[in-house]
């Protein structure tokens, strides 16, 4: 690909692969080379990809369990402040600590903080939404979302070096390597 | 209330003057106006504004802001008048013949309910569904407002002025036709009328009058007396059709069904109950109380009647006249069982029949109690002191044929209302067109005033002074609660009008008969007169020394004749909440379900099921629809298309009509409802007559509130005979009735006789109760003494502010009556058993109501009461859905504000209302809240005279308890061991409804005792 | 280049998010105080008929609120006079006043004085003066310091809440009886000579709903 | 009796050669394509009924609740039916999406967007009914537990307010679960829209997403807990509606099968109304190859299962009724099944019971054009189950006194009519504007995605045999 200079800072390398399996061995070449800073990209998620790029496993899980902790004590609190402390009233005779009459509404309140986390936990660890990306200046990228399989390596890495990263590309071959910038 | 005992001085003469004063007649916008504000939803109404249009919410925080409120002070303060705090202030209320003693609760200066005054013998504190109704019927728009020349407006004045110069001239010809009345002022303006015009005549028309029982004493022993009997005294009663416990079918009702209750209640096994045999022919409310039921056409019970006196003279003297006698009923199983009882039980029984019978009848009847030795004891015979000795019916027939012919050139009519009510064949309508000058004194411009020239705007009882004796002969005077709203006249102004040219003051009027009445120092005893509501100095008309009269053979014998046929035989009976028609457009009367029927808004053709099915009519009503096939009568004389209704336990062949529907152009609630059925009544036959029944191929809608008349063998009602009660005193628990006891219940708790600590079956929860410092509110009805006649009903609607919904709503089963009467017929179809059991709310220590509510806006209170708060209301409708007893009402629409803004003077009718209570707004549920306006009165007083939180037994009453002539109802703490409402739920007889879910109701039924003869079983 | 957003557009989710919160809770705080009978009714003081000035009868002159509001000790209601209990002083004194004609013209014409309520409970709070005023519970606790207001106004909310604060615990608020009419009345031990109070007068203020709805 | 098994490979998720690139159009064509003309015609018909629904509730707002047939012993109707029958629809998206998923039932990708639109609009439809039945609607809010004048709090003993907390919660989750799931998509969508609008809307709604493995993962691991958070949801919130029910102490409702009754009742109907739409959608979008014979046969054999749920339920309460001998149990189900209400009882069973029957037959279940007209009358049936319940058991109590007939007036069957416009007009912007399938999940189950079906030299395409063992044909 041209390597036309710009102002522009680069961002990083992308390349286009053909299939998921192409994907998955030219991540793991690309980890094997120490690169950090890298990112595939396919239109759905890769079965055995986490392996090849070593992610590590997820923090959502813990962040999902904390609201829900927060929606089952915040709902018991709720319930027996409004129910047993701040106003008591005699309803059909029942005793004011009437915990079985709580349990739907506190599983519901747990269930729904739970999702919460879960969902914006989610976005957050993933950074969106980020509408702006240096990624999306590149006119091939937009197959990322149809049938096509990229790499990405970014210029964060230290190990960043545009030649380097070409040739590592186009051995693994890749094609459609190109140079993104950011464009600010 | 506390207040009726004390019975605060009467401030009459403030009172009167109170009533004179512009002031006062204003005080609808006057004193104070959260009375009238009570009456709209603001809160929600702004609320809902501010939904429906932001730009209201928008235009600044001025706007939610309340709308300024004007308070305008007296100028100058009576004395009596403590703002919010009611006076009571007695009176009497006249109805036909007799007048019945009544307290008026005044709130603010205005009349809004009435009570029994318990000093009165003709009520004793209690109520018939007339009396709590007035109230309603003294603040109808649609009376007449004014005096109608030809139709016109016109003013009192001007009739005043015409009377001066007509009745100048007192050689007139003048009829009267007036109603009955026991007043002496009016008996006392007659006499001066009689000798002023000389050549005027006086005659009375009631259409449904016991005349007939008064010509029966003159035939039996040659006096016109009243019969009075004394249902405490007798162990047997035998009612031939006597509906003497309805107010229709008697006009001292609530003392006869008081005393029938005395006769009738039992604590213990030790007691005794009277016997009651009705022979009737349709089921009516008295027959529902019968421990032997038979049931006949009413030609069949007349030929019964003349059968047991043929019966009786085999053993008895003094009925020689029937020794030869027999007919088709003699013989009949119950003539021999009666006699054999009453021949037993001599001078301890009493023989009663309906008031639509013959003088022949009636007279047979007064021949048989004295027979009997009854007269004297269980039955007392009296002269009127106003009555004329003439036969009514006869006078006013021969009255009304000379006008006819021309005999009268002026007519005037008081009260009464004969173009609507008079027989079919006297054409009074056409009769008095003959005569050249017509007057009448109505409250309402009604199918007479159409017929007259002149019509005089009568004014409410509530309204104007007038006096009158009671059934039993106690003076009373009626004392006006309020300046009359339409500035009407009383009958006695009216003639004094008549009589002098000018309009007088019924104050003066009946003041000057009672100063020849009252002994001592006038002043004092008029005021203690008026304070007490009796003159106590009269003990009641004086007994009446009686014996057959020579020669009553050769007369009885030749009217003795039965005219038992094959055909169908149609009955005319007074309507039980409409009477004659004069209460038609009274709308708690007309939404009061029939005590039997259960119908609302409608008059129908009440049948057996087998005559149903022989006019090829279906004998079950579909539970799905609210449609019934309709039915022809034609009598010859005339004919009416009426709904058929199938009435369980109705003699075969015969069909029962009730009077005083079918009017027309009298007000918005009569107008256009049920069959006037007057056109099938003649001179002739005014009770009961064959008639050709046809089906008709169509189909009418009623307003039915019970849907399903069956029991389903289900243990509501519970009952037993007294020997059966005196043989195992627990037959009402569930152990007895279900054979096995209430699952999980605690041994402990079983046996506690103390009934708060009495909890129920085991429970997974601490139950919380309420605290020791409060009282706990109970209630229990007694069933033996309840005989279903509604006035619970009427009286909550009045305390409470329910509204009359419309034949429409009560339709789709949406009637918001607190405490209603469910009616069960259990047995076959010819003949069952009938129960009344008025349910309002339970207030279930554990209400399956509360624990539903989203919004809590129905809990339990400190004194144990189910509360249920309006404003805090969302309508779900959850809470009545699960409630067991499905005592909740839900405003489906706005009733309170459609009945209180009915016309263009809507605040006539919300005076009617209670100031103590939240007018309901739409979409809030409502329900019996144990009079909780009247506990927290109470309490509040208690504590500020004594300190302590609980009132005494006995100072808080429901206006429910309060009405019931039968004293079924008893309310009270139970926390007092000694209150009567604790000693009815330590009573064997006490059991709440479905007890086995727990639900711990606070309010228990005493179950129904029933003494059968126990030859017959 | 196919950059559909510009790059600010990255920040604006965390500005959207702050700012939403800031306006939730501005509009929450906004509701929770102009919306409370504390903004909306507190200080309503309409223009009365006659300008009749509390601080003159009552402040300066010193008079009791029972000499003109007598019922109260009975009565559900806190009664306004009759224009016969202005009439027992004014006619003799300022008897010529302007302010005071439409006394006068009342009395002369037997028509009432149309006041203008301040203090308005909705028609389905039930609120009964005597069964406050014979425990101890002050004029002053509700109508606020009417010996120094010139027109009368609401000083307190007089909602739900505000009436609850009592009930649950009078004994911050109660004091003896024969203190009921006095302004400005205050000790320094009130939880104490509170609790003795409620311990008289055997005070347990319903919370329940029909003490005061029905 | 000796039997022979056959292993029977599971039938290709997608019919026809399509590669990813031709699936992604398939599916997202339809949303770029302009608009066809029959849309508007549908779109059109279903505004009508929206304002048929918006002027009944003005209408209901304005005069009350009297305006239907409720009555004394009935104080619930069509609008409590008809919201426990559009939640019990809406039961199906999240439990396809849901349960499948944690199953690992991968055909579920071709139906489950789908679903889920589905189970929004119904809980939508659903949710409108408890807030305009009350009677003072303008002070619904008093069942939050918001802070306020009157110190007041809701009760949390109320299955009412347990509804508002599990709908409400159901409703939440739902729209976040398929939100989550169309985020991919709209990115899809994205890149693939030529308009400048279009590409702005797309571009929000997609969040900036761009396939990275590392947003992939995160977002597997946020499916699959969401997918478990939902499944214990989608099961209690049908329970706690039944609630409103099993917690009374009216004969009929007062019952402990209520819960597994009515979530069997729900995804009986859900699966119905899936069918429904789907057998419609299939055909007009051209979607046979996605949306298969195979998945309505799978889907029949869900009806017939929770169909003959349902009727074991029908039993079962008769048999409790009778064994615990409680007289008004014991009436209540004799009068639903000879009373007044009979007809109702008798189409309920013939509708929900006999006729998912039909499906026991391969043939039938594969048939498409009997399987439309079986949903259909599935979801007739479930509708009068609830009327069933609802009506019946309030219209014929403890006394008899106070029973009573209930029948509808013209605005509760104009208000549960409208609903469907309601539910079709969000349905057909549904399907004009967001991939009707999930496009990245379908991808990601076709053969092509799994990278053990390339050559391992060359990296092409060549998808692995499926050995078929022997059937072991010596077993007894």
């Amino acid at each position: 690909m041209s390597t036309e200079t710009s102002d522009k800072k680069i961002y990083g390398i992308l390349a286009e692969v053909r299939n998921p399996k192409e994907l998955i061995d030219i991540a793991r070449t690309v980890n094997k080379n120490g690169y950090k800073k890298y990112d595939t990209f396919s239109p759905f998620p890769i079965h055995g990809i986490d392996k090849a790029m070593s992610l590590q496993k997820s923090k959502l899980g813990w962040i999902v369990l904390s609201h829900g902790l927060i929606g089952l004590t915040g709902a018991l609190a709720m319930i027996y402040f409004m129910m047993v402390v701040d106003y008591p009233l005699n309803i059909s005779g029942k005793s004011l600590m009437n915990i079985p009459a709580w349990i739907p509404v506190t599983f519901e309140l747990t269930i729904l903080l739970s999702a919460f986390g879960a969902v914006f936990g989610m976005f957050f660890l993933n950074g969106l939404p980020k509408l702006n990306h240096p990624l999306f200046t590149s006119e091939n990228f937009k197959k990322a979302t149809n049938d096509g399989f990229f790499i990405c390596i970014e210029a964060e890495d230290p190990q960043f070096e545009p030649e380097k990263v070409h040739h590592l590309l186009s051995d693994a071959g890749a094609t459609n390597i190109e140079e993104i910038r950011d464009d600010t | 209330m506390s207040d009726q005992k004390t019975n605060d001085t009467t401030y009459w003469k403030s009172l009167n003057e109170l009533a004179k004063n512009k002031e006062y007649q204003k005080y609808a916008e006057r004193e104070f106006p959260e009375d009238a504000s009570e009456l709209t939803d603001q809160v929600s109404r702004r609320s809902f504004l501010r939904v429906m249009g932001a730009s209201i919410a928008l235009a600044g925080f001025a706007s939610c802001r309340k709308p300024m409120q004007k308070i305008l002070p007296y100028s100058r303060q009576p004395e009596e008048q403590v703002l919010g705090v009611p006076n009571f202030y007695a009176t009497s209320m006249p109805f036909q013949d007799t007048v019945a003693g009544l307290l008026i609760e005044n709130s603010e200066g205005r009349p809004s309910k009435v009570e029994g005054n318990e000093q009165h013998p003709s009520t004793r504190g209690k109520t018939s569904i007339y009396h709590q109704a007035a109230i309603l019927g003294m603040y109808d728009p649609d009376r007449s407002r004014n005096p109608q020349l030809a139709g016109e407006q016109v003013s009192y004045s001007d009739f005043a002025e015409f009377a001066a110069s007509h009745f100048a001239e007192t050689d007139r010809n003048i009829l009267f036709i007036s109603d009955a009345s026991s007043s002496p002022t009016r008996h006392r303006l007659k006499t001066d009328i009689q000798s002023r015009f000389p050549n005027s005549q006086w005659v009375t028309h009631e259409p449904f009058s016991d005349d007939n029982r008064v010509e029966g004493t003159n035939l039996a022993f040659g006096q016109r007396l009243r019969t009075v009997n004394h249902f405490d005294e007798a162990n047997i009663v035998v009612s031939f059709d006597d509906d003497f416990m309805t107010p229709s079918g008697h006009k001292n009702s609530v003392e006869a069904a008081w005393q029938f209750s005395m006769a009738r209640n039992v604590n213990a096994v030790e007691d005794t109950m009277s016997r009651l045999y009705s022979i009737e022919n349709s089921y009516s409310i008295t027959g529902s109380m019968a421990d032997h039921r038979l049931r006949l056409k009413s030609s069949e019970i007349e030929a019964m009647i003349f059968a047991l006196a043929a019966r009786l003279s085999q053993d008895l003297n003094g009925l020689d006249a029937y020794t030869d006698y027999s007919n088709s009923m003699s013989g009949h199983e119950m003539v021999e069982t009666l006699a054999g009882e009453l021949i037993a039980n001599r001078s301890n029984t009493i023989l009663t029949a309906g008031t639509g019978y013959s003088p022949a009848v009636h007279a047979t009847i007064s021949a048989l109690n004295s027979a009997l030795g009854n007269i004297g004891t269980t039955v007392t015979l009296h002269n009127l002191p106003f009555r004329d000795n003439v036969d009514n019916t006869t006078a006013f027939a021969e009255a009304v044929s000379q006008a006819q012919a021309g005999a009268f050139d002026t007519v005037v009519i008081l009260g009464t209302n004969p173009v609507f009510t008079a027989a079919a064949d006297l054409q009074f309508a056409d009769a008095i067109s003959n005569v050249e000058t017509k007057i009448h004194l109505s409250e309402y411009v009604d199918e007479t005033s159409r017929a007259c020239d002149w019509h005089v705007n009568q004014a409410h009882f509530m309204e104007a002074w007038g006096d009158g004796y009671a059934y039993t002969g106690q003076r009373s005077i009626i004392q006006p609660q309020i300046a009359p709203l339409f500035e009407g006249v009383s009958d006695i102004e009216l003639l004094h009008t008549i009589l002098t040219g000018e309009s007088g003051s019924g104050y003066d009027l009946v003041q000057n008969t009672w100063r020849n009445v009252l002994s001592g120092n006038f002043e004092r005893e008029w005021e203690r007169v008026l304070h007490d509501g009796i003159d106590d100095n009269s003990d009641g008309f004086s007994n009446a020394s009686v014996s057959i009269q020579s020669g009553f053979a050769s007369q009885i014998i030749p009217m003795l004749e039965t005219s038992i046929t094959d055909r169908i035989e149609i009955t005319i009976k007074p309507d039980p909440t409409l009477f004659d028609g004069r209460y038609a457009n009274n709308g708690w009367l007309q939404e009061l379900p029939d005590p039997m029927t259960k119908i609302t808004w409608d008059n129908v053709a009440l049948m057996s099921p087998s005559t149903a099915r022989s006019l090829g009519l279906p004998a079950e009503r579909d539970f799905a629809s609210d449609e019934v096939p309709m039915v022809r009568i034609d009598t010859g004389d005339g004919a009416i298309e009426i709904a058929a209704w199938v009435q369980p336990g109705h003699a075969d062949d015969s069909i029962t009509l009730y009077a005083g529907y079918g009017r027309n152009t009298i007000g918005r609630v009569a107008d256009g409802v049920g069959v006037n059925i007057y056109p099938l009544r003649t001179t002739g036959a005014p009770y009961y007559r064959t008639a050709d029944i046809s089906a008709v191929d169509r189909m009418y809608e009623i307003a039915c509130t019970q849907d399903h008349n069956s029991i389903e063998g289900r243990d509501m009602v519970r009952a037993a005979t007294l020997d059966e009660y005196r043989e195992n005193p627990n037959f009402s628990t569930y152990e007895s009735v279900h054979g096995y006891e209430v699952p999980g219940i605690d041994a402990a708790e079983r046996e506690s006789d103390d009934y708060l600590a009495k909890g129920g079956p085991i429970s997974l929860f601490d139950e919380q109760y309420g605290p020791d410092y409060q009282p706990q509110w109970g209630m229990a009805i007694d069933l033996n003494t309840c005989f279903g006649c509604g006035v619970c009903t009427i009286a909550c609607q009045a305390e409470n502010n329910i509204p009359v919904v419309g034949k429409r709503e009560v339709s789709r089963r949406r009637i918001m009556h607190w405490i209603r009467t469910d009616r069960y017929y259990e047995g076959d179809e010819d003949n069952p058993g009938v129960y009344h059991q008025p349910v309002p709310c339970m207030h279930c220590e554990l209400a399956p109501c509360e624990q539903v509510c989203p919004v809590a806006a129905t809990v339990h209170s400190e004194d144990g009461m189910n509360q249920m708060t309006y404003n805090r209301c969302i309508g779900t409708r959850y809470c009545a859905n699960n409630c067991p007893f499905k005592v909740r009402r839900f405003n489906f629409f706005n009733y309170s504000d459609e009945y209180l803004t009915t016309g263009d003077d809507p605040e006539i009718i919300q005076m009617a209302m209670n100031p103590e209570v939240t007018i309901r707004f739409r979409g809030v549920m409502e329900k019996c809240s144990y009079c909780v306006q009247r506990v927290n009165r109470a309490k509040i007083e208690t504590r500020k005279a004594t300190g302590s939180r609980k009132p005494e037994d006995g100072t808080v009453k429901t206006a429910c308890q309060q009405a019931c002539p039968a004293n079924a109802i008893s309310f009270g703490d139970l926390t007092d061991r000694n209150s009567v409402v604790s000693q009815h739920k330590m009573n064997e007889r006490n059991y709440v409804m479905l007890e086995e879910i727990n639900v711990r109701p606070r309010t228990s039924y005493l179950a129904k005792l029933r003494n059968p003869n126990p030859e017959l079983s | 280049m196919a950059q559909i957003f510009p790059k600010w557009t990255n920040e604006a989710p965390r500005r959207i998010l702050i700012g939403a919160i800031i306006i939730l809770n501005a509009i929450v705080f906004g509701v929770w105080y102009f919306f409370s009978p504390e903004f909306t009714n507190v200080g309503y003081a309409p223009e009365q008929p006659v300008p009749y000035s509390h601080q003159l009868h009552v402040g300066q002159l010193g008079m009791d609120c029972q000499y003109c509001h007598t019922q109260v000790e009975e009565s559900q209601y806190a009664n306004i006079p009759a224009t016969q209990t202005c009439m027992n002083c004014h006619n003799q004194i300022a008897t010529n006043s302007e302010k005071l004609a439409p006394v006068r013209e009342s009395w002369d014409t037997n028509e009432p004085i149309e006041w203008v309520r301040v203090h308005m409970l909705p028609d389905y709070a039930y609120f009964n003066h005597s069964a406050h005023v014979n425990v101890g519970v002050g004029c002053e606790s509700c109508h606020g310091r009417v010996d120094r207001m010139e027109v009368v106004y609401q000083a307190e909310p007089l909602s739900m809440g505000w009436c609850l604060d009592c009930h649950r615990e009078p004994e911050k608020h109660v004091r003896p009886v024969d203190e009921v009419t006095t302004m400005g009345y205050q000790v320094e031990n009130q939880l104490e000579v509170g609790r003795e109070l409620v311990a008289k007068h055997n005070i347990k203020a319903p919370t329940y709903c029909q003490a005061c709805h029905y | 009796m000796s039997k022979t098994y056959e292993y029977v490979p599971e039938p290709a998720l997608v019919k026809g050669n399509h590669d990813f690139s031709s699936i992604n159009s398939l599916i997202t064509d339809i949303n770029l394509r302009p608009t066809p003309k029959g849309w508007y015609i549908a779109f059109g018909l279903s505004n009508l009924l929206l304002f048929v629904l918006l002027g009944s509730i003005a209408y209901l707002i304005w005069e009350g609740t009297g305006i239907w047939g409720l009555n004394q012993p009935v104080g619930w109707g069509w609008a409590i039916i008809n919201f426990v029958w559009w939640v019990g629809i809406g039961h199906a998206g999240t439990l396809i999406s849901a349960i499948l998923f944690l199953f690992r039932q991968d055909w579920r990708t071709a139906i489950n967007r789908f679903a889920e639109a589905m189970t929004i609009f119904a809980v939508m439809c659903a949710g409108i009914f408890p807030a305009i039945h009350v009677g003072r609607i303008w002070v619904i809010y008093w069942v939050f537990p918001i802070p306020n004048s009157m110190v007041m709090w809701p009760n949390f003993n109320s299955p009412l307010l347990w509804d508002v907390f599990a709908v409400s919660t159901y409703f939440t989750v739902s729209l976040l679960f398929w939100y989550v799931g169309l985020v991919p998509d709209f990115a899809t969508l994205r890149d693939r829209i030529k308009s400048k609008v279009g590409k702005m809307v797309y571009g929000v709604a997609a969040l900036g997403w761009r396939g990275s493995n590392r947003h992939w993962w995160n977002y597997e691991k946020a499916y699959m807990i969401l997918a478990g958070l939902a499944t214990p949801l989608v099961l209690s919130v049908h329970t706690i509606v039944s609630f409103d029910f099993a917690v009374s102490i009216i004969p009929g409702w007062h019952t402990t099968i209520f819960p597994p009754y009515f979530v069997a009742g729900a995804v009986f109907s859900g699966f119905a109304m899936v069918l429904t739409l789907m057998i419609i959608c299939r055909k007009i979008y051209g979607l046979e190859d996605i949306m298969t014979v195979d998945h309505i046969e799978k889907m029949n054999l869900i009806i017939l299962v929770t169909g003959s749920m349902v009727g074991f339920a029908y039993l079962m309460e008769f048999f409790i009724a009778w064994y615990s001998q409680v007289e008004y149990e014991k009436a209540i189900f004799i009068i639903r099944a000879t009373g007044p209400y009979a007809w109702a009882y008798w189409i309920m069973i013939s509708c929900n019971v006999i006729s998912p029957q039909f499906f026991w037959s391969k043939k039938l279940r594969r048939n498409v054009t009997f399987t439309f007209i079986i949903s259909i009358v599935v979801n007739i049936g479930m509708w009068f189950e609830r009327f069933v319940i609802t009506v019946t058991s309030l219209s014929t109590d403890y006394l008899p006194s106070s029973w009573g007939y209930f029948s509808p007036t013209i605005w509760d069957v104009l208000t549960y009519v409208g609903t469907f416009g309601l539910f079709f007009t969000f349905f057909l912007l549904f399907l004009r504007f967001m991939p009707m399938v999930a496009v990245a999940e379908i991808k990601g189950a076709m053969p092509q995605a799994d990278p053990h079906n390339y050559d391992p030299e060359t990296g092409d395409y060549s998808p692995q045999e499926i050995e078929i063992p022997e059937p072991n044909k010596e077993s007894v």
